[in-house]
């Protein structure tokens, strides 16, 4: 739930009355939510706060004051209402419901993926019976349907809440899904030859309140109670949706959006949701290599900190031999903001002005779906990762290898560089005959080219902020344990910079949290930051800036020196 | 693809829209006049350019299509003969009249008799309580009273009808 | 014996369909009256002082449903009339539609006078295709004759009737999911708030009325609403057609009274019981409404408040009448089928309940029931009533359900015995 | 951990015992003296009364309740009951099972691909076998267990799965438990 409660304005504040307890709410708005918000649990299965109000799966009946009950759902609020959740009247209408629901219900729930996470197996133990009174054979129906590309579909387990099919007519606006038929025959289906396919058809799997719309990609896969769950922010490109990764022994075995009104509500795209095998596939790189004459055809792998000395013996003897302005560096949006701050710092630390992040951008698609495929692009720009003064933009900087300019190229994150650039300037940047120096997470096209190859990490391996693409600073966790003696891009960065500076690089431990700080000091926009102030929610750009401390009289010096955060 | 709709058949459908504020009302009427042009039912074909010309998904179209019972989404008799099964009516003999009209047909509800000719179905009452048991031919006619005997006549009547017809189609064809 | 008054039909076989007929038999001189000196606030009164209550089941006051229109002078405004008429036993408002059909059609006149109305739409079941072609060809005539168009009898009203074919569901009686079949959907209800009077067909105020209803407009307002109160009882004003359907001598419609005894009903007008047969079972407005025994039937009189008091109610007065061959047991195995065909599948209560229900009832004919069966039927009627969008369920729930209340001996026997104890004499369902 | 001594009064708890437990060791020597020459006796005239098993090259019939190794239930089909629902994973309160869960064409559609019990972390505690909705896995009463190496002693689900009419005298035992 987003921040509010205590702070809530309300425009025509009403005081009703839930179980006896008092709570102010704005007039008008739905009892349902109301309750909700404060706390108080009412059972529902067809209401979504996302979706239009459908009142027929009967679940939410209160006592209102009215003969009947009510639906809480489709009760406005108005002054002096008193409602009673928990007499014996509603719990025998919830009992009702439960029963009914359940008499043509499979008891497949072993085999069910929603299990652990299903409302219709939580509200049977808090509302149902415990027996059952009928023992005449269940409806039957299609089970595992591959309804669409990315979803399975179970009619069985349905209890057409119809919370899909005002997803696909409100949200994706696709219009896949309605009920066909009538009656107890009533089940939901695609139209021929249509099938439920569009850029976010997982998301009916996350509010299908049982298990009869699944995600093709988790189905079977693991038990819900065994995962451990991180918030942390999507990657896939710079929306920054807010999710959570579910893992279980160390692996990702699903990403599920959670609710953020600020940035996706509580949706995300099925690429998104989709886009987690690299970070734990074949392609992952875990090994230092550094490439010298005498390798002939094998791989020579070194210990990490032994890559590390050898690509700052490169970096150091380019800039003395040809000028530090013959070093390219091409830096990543993947990264986090404070990574990106270190490779600012690197990049000083060189003391070449040609520093750039390529971005790979795509379609946009006016919903969830941004144009910047990395999560961080904002946050490279304002972490400073831009060309310096007279220095080369990312394809500057691959015209310039290709000129023989550029000695040394280092490059971050190929991937992206790759999906960013031209293909045939990458391609010339390469024969230009400049030394590659290469901080990868994942095999790409240039790995097998580079003289250094340092391993980097995944966006699930960090601790860290990404910036989205309205300057929203979200949080992202570690929920992976990285590899034993492998460092993340932003420690590898320090000690980098470490070497160059010819300090000890085993001191040069990167913090995020206080690299955070350092970026909250030296950075506009970032003032007030702290991993605690951005919560789980995030805190747009300028808006965790401490208010403006009061005139301090008790100062000896009668002043605050006027110094800008 | 050739559009499946007679243009006669679309045009009908146009004339409607005027009664109504939006075009989306004509649905139903729609639906009604391509299963009397389709010989009782809705070919798959022929929904996603009543929807075009109606200004809706298809999928919109389909719901309606499976909800409402005298729509069928499958082939029917030529002749779909349906007896009303409901309270009244089984007061005075509908039961006894519907399984006579199966042994007759050779055809239980949801066959088709292999000359594409007749079908049977029971239907839910048709306000005709007054005159049980009622017999409803293809939507339209209904015949009250009837009792089992008169259905070997009411048969041959029907056969007789289909064969005027298809004389007459020979005739124009 | 009270007499058959003909306020709404043509007696014996008359047919006044043709515009010709209805205007020699004063047709059309209510809508004169109206139109040419009547406000339309008049009319409104006049209608609400006469006590016309919706013959369409419900039985709420006409003229205060009208009064429910908003007064914001918001345009368009529709009548929806509701000629959907498929509960079971009811064939009145055919009646109407294939011998009296410019009744209605001044009746809607009238009523778009009243309140300011636009255009109005029959929404008609599909099924009756021959009441269909005739009231089409009526508001032909009418439109022709200019009763309904533009400027009607100078009065300066546009206004127009539109008659709309459903498609075999009876949800569509519903009002509002009579509406939402209208707009070209599936008919399912709507929740209310907002109600119909507000927000109805394309989210206009409408006012939607039964077909009979309607009918009664033209002579109350012709003849005044003093005269209408005086025929009928105090709470119940006016005639009904009654359909008497079942097991008697002369099934049929006869337009009496309201308040005529039931006895009176079966007895007299419709003939009796078959010879040697005596009563068992009577439903008195529609299988919606619980059914009375035998005793019960015959203590009561055909009006809201004295049905109410037994434990039943009017309906849409379609009487159902089961003489001593019948197994109840049947007739409830009969409705709850109906019921379970016929639900709209929206909410929990009624979509799982009525085949719940049906199930239930099988197993008692079938002789596999319980007597906690009989107590689950019961319990399952009571989560259905009064728990969902529209009525449907509490129809379905008191239908059968009121079978195993008042025959519960009966269920018993079938219990006890592990069958029918009616087998190879009673009607089959 | 530093050990602490303490000296026990022996003394005493003779003295409190007093003559009574004399009394007590006596009659139990007498009962083993007694079975000793009856079992003499009886193996000189050639007609043994002996109690002991003489495992292994005898076995006793352990009676239902008896819980050994868990096992898994084979169908006639040769296919194995479990669907993999993992109940019996995280009831485990020692993490010795683990299951990959797969899909199959077959009617109930997912198994097992992998069932895997690691015999030298089990306590035999049952928990698994109360778990499973499915009769799937069960206590059976094996016991000979012990392996040379730790990898064998991790059992994968060829080794664990055991036809199901070789079980039944446990799944009476279990339904049993069920009813109660």
């Amino acid at each position: 739930m987003p921040d509010g409660g205590a702070g809530q304005k309300f425009e025509n504040p009403v005081t009703i009355t839930i179980d006896g307890r008092e709570i102010v709410a704005e007039q008008g708005d739905m009892l349902l939510q109301v309750a909700l918000d404060n706390g108080i649990e009412i059972p529902h299965y067809c209401y979504h706060p996302k979706l239009s109000i459908d009142g027929s799966c009967r679940m939410c009946q209160v006592k209102t004051g009215a003969p009947k009950l009510a639906i809480a759902c489709n009760t406005p609020v108005a002054d002096g209402m008193e409602v009673d959740t928990q007499s014996e009247e509603v719990a025998k209408a919830r009992r009702g419901v439960m029963e009914l629901l359940l008499i043509n219900h499979p008891l497949d729930c072993p085999i069910c993926d929603q299990a652990g996470e299903c409302y219709l197996q939580d509200y049977s133990y808090g509302y149902g019976r415990a027996d059952a009174r009928t023992t005449s054979p269940r409806r039957k129906g299609v089970k595992r349907h591959p309804i669409g590309p990315r979803v399975v579909f179970d009619q069985e387990r349905c209890i057409l809440c119809r919370r899909c099919v005002r997803f696909t007519s409100e949200i994706s606006k696709t219009n896949e899904l309605r009920v066909f038929g009538i009656g107890d025959h009533s089940h939901i289906g695609t139209a021929p030859d249509a099938p439920l396919d569009n850029d976010y058809s997982i998301n009916t799997a996350d509010i299908c309140p049982v298990g009869a719309l699944l995600s093709s990609d988790f189905h079977h896969k693991r038990r819900v109670w065994f995962l451990e769950e991180t918030q942390t922010v999507c990657p896939s490109c710079s929306k920054g949706c807010n999710v959570k990764v579910g893992m279980f022994k160390n692996e990702i075995q699903r990403l599920v959006p959670r609710r953020n009104d600020e940035v996706n509500e509580t949706w995300m795209c099925d690429h998104g949701r989709l886009h987690y095998a690299f970070a734990q596939d074949e392609t992952r790189l875990r090994d230092a290599v550094v490439r010298g004459e005498s390798s002939n055809g094998t791989v020579p792998v070194v210990p990490l900190d032994k890559a590390l000395e050898d690509a700052a013996g490169r970096i150091k003897s380019t800039a003395d031999e040809h000028g530090a302005a013959a070093v390219g560096i091409l830096g990543s949006g993947a990264l986090t903001n404070e990574e990106l701050y270190q490779l600012a710092a690197f990049a000083r630390a060189v003391g070449t002005p040609n520093v750039d992040v390529p971005v790979p951008t795509g379609e946009a698609d006016g919903f969830l779906i941004q144009a910047e495929k990395v999560a961080n692009a904002r946050g490279a720009r304002e972490m400073g990762v831009v060309p310096g003064d007279g220095g080369k933009d990312a394809s500057g900087i691959l015209a310039g290898a290709a000129a023989g300019d550029i000695k040394l190229l280092y490059v971050v994150d190929a991937r992206s560089l790759l999906a960013a650039s031209d293909a045939e300037a990458v391609q010339a940047a390469l024969d230009g005959g400049a030394t590659l120096i290469l901080q990868d997470a994942n095999v790409s096209e240039l790995t097998d080219k580079a003289a250094v190859l340092l391993p980097g990490q995944v966006w699930v391996e960090k601790d860290g902020t990404f910036t989205n693409h309205e300057g929203r600073v979200q949080r992202i966790r570690r929920a992976m344990t990285p590899a034993e003696g492998s460092y993340c891009d932003g420690g590898i960065f320090t000690r980098l910079s470490a070497l160059l500076a010819g300090t000890d690089p085993s001191a040069a431990r990167f913090d995020a949290r206080a690299t955070l700080a350092e970026i909250a000091e030296k950075i506009d926009g970032y003032a007030g930051m702290t991993f605690e102030r951005l919560g789980s929610l995030g805190v747009k750009l300028g808006d965790a800036a401490p208010a403006p401390a009061p005139a301090e009289p008790e100062s000896e010096e009668g002043s605050a020196p006027a110094e800008p955060a | 693809m050739a559009p499946v709709l007679p243009e006669a058949l679309r045009e009908r459908i146009v004339a409607e829209f005027p009664k109504y504020p939006e075009k989306r009302a004509v649905l139903l009427t729609a639906l009604h006049f391509t299963q009397e042009t389709f010989e009782g039912w809705i070919p798959k074909e022929t929904v996603p350019e009543i929807a075009a010309l109606l200004e809706l998904e298809p999928i919109e179209v389909w719901e309606v299509v499976y909800f409402y019972a005298m729509f069928n989404s499958e082939p029917v008799g030529r002749c779909h003969v349906r007896v009303c099964t409901n309270l009244s009516c089984c007061l005075r003999g509908a039961r006894p009249l519907m399984r006579r009209l199966e042994e007759l047909l050779g055809v239980r509800p949801g066959e088709v008799t292999e000359d594409g000719r007749f079908s049977v179905g029971e239907v839910e009452c048709l306000g005709s309580c007054g005159t049980a048991p009622v017999v409803q031919i293809n939507n339209e006619v209904y015949r009250e009273n009837v009792g089992i005997d008169d259905l070997p006549g009411l048969l041959d009547e029907l056969r007789q009808r289909l064969d005027a017809r298809d004389a007459e189609g020979e005739s124009e064809g | 014996m009270t007499e058959e008054l003909r306020l709404l039909l043509p007696s014996g076989d008359e047919n006044w369909s043709s515009l010709a007929d209805y205007e020699s038999n004063d047709g059309y001189a209510a809508a004169k009256k109206a139109l040419q000196s009547m406000k339309p606030e008049d009319v409104l009164e006049e209608v609400k002082a006469s006590g016309l209550r919706g013959r369409g089941g419900a039985g709420f006051s006409t003229g205060m449903k009208w009064s429910f229109l908003p007064k914001d002078g918001r345009r368009p405004r529709y009548i929806a009339c509701n000629a959907d008429e498929s509960e079971p036993g009811t064939f009145k408002d055919r009646q109407i539609l294939e011998r009296n059909p410019h009744k209605l059609i001044e009746g809607l006149l009238i009523a778009a006078w009243a309140n300011t109305i636009d255009a109005a739409y029959v929404y008609m079941r599909g099924e009756y295709r021959g009441p269909y072609e005739n009231l089409v060809t009526a508001v032909d005539e009418a439109r022709a004759a200019g009763y309904l168009g533009k400027n009607i009898l100078g009065s300066g009203m546009d206004f127009d009737v539109y008659v709309h074919r459903g498609a075999g569901a009876y949800i569509c009686g519903e009002e509002t999911g009579l509406m939402e079949s209208l707009e070209g959907r599936k008919g399912q209800p709507r929740k209310r708030p907002p109600f119909p009077a507000v927000s109805g067909l394309w989210k206009q105020p409408t006012v939607i009325n039964n077909v009979e209803s309607m009918a009664h407009v033209p002579h109350i307002v012709l003849k005044g609403s003093e005269w209408f109160k005086a025929i009928g009882k105090e709470k119940s004003t006016g005639t009904t057609i009654f359909g008497v359907s079942g097991q008697v001598m002369k099934p049929g419609t006869y337009e009496l009274p309201l308040g005529v005894p039931l006895r009176e009903i079966i007895f007299e007008h419709a003939g009796g019981l078959r010879p040697g047969r005596s009563l068992k079972a009577v439903i008195p407005g529609g299988v919606s409404m619980p059914v009375l025994t035998a005793d019960m039937a015959m203590e009561v009189d055909m009006d809201h408040d004295t049905l109410q008091k037994a434990g039943t109610l009017l309906g849409t007065g379609a009487i159902i009448v089961m003489d001593d061959t019948s197994c109840v047991v049947r007739a409830a195995i009969a409705i709850a089928r109906f019921f379970r065909h016929e639900s709209c599948g929206q909410c929990t209560q009624c979509r799982e309940g009525t085949g719940w229900l049906h199930k239930l009832m099988k197993s008692v004919e079938a002789g596999t029931a319980t007597l906690e069966d009989l107590d689950t039927i019961d319990e399952i009627t009571s989560f259905m009533e009064g728990h969902t969008i529209c009525a449907l369920s509490d129809a379905a729930a008191w239908g059968s359900g009121w079978f195993v209340r008042r025959f519960r001996s009966d269920f018993e026997a079938h219990v006890h015995q592990g069958g029918c104890p009616f087998e190879g004499t009673s009607f089959e369902i | 951990m530093a050990v602490r001594v303490v000296k026990v009064d022996r003394e005493g708890l003779a003295k409190a015992a007093g003559p009574l437990s004399a009394r007590a060791i006596a009659t139990g020597l007498s009962i083993t003296a007694r079975h000793f020459f009856r079992n003499l006796w009886g193996w000189i005239v050639g007609k043994p009364t002996i109690a002991t098993v003489m495992y292994p090259e005898e076995d006793v019939v352990k009676p239902p309740a008896f819980r050994g190794m868990p096992v898994l239930v084979e169908m006639d089909n040769g296919k194995e009951r479990c669907v993999a629902c993992g109940l019996c994973e995280w009831a485990c309160p020692v993490d010795c099972i683990s299951i990959t869960p797969d899909e199959t064409e077959d009617a109930i559609e997912r198994y097992p691909q992998v069932f895997d019990i690691d015999m030298g972390r089990c306590m035999y505690c049952g928990l698994c076998e109360e778990a499973c909705p499915e009769e799937a896995i069960v206590m059976s009463d094996r016991v000979e267990i012990a392996a040379f190496s730790r990898a064998a002693t991790l059992w994968h689900k060829d080794d664990l799965l055991v036809p199901v009419d070789r079980l039944a005298r446990r799944l009476e035992y279990v339904r049993r438990g069920y009813e109660r």
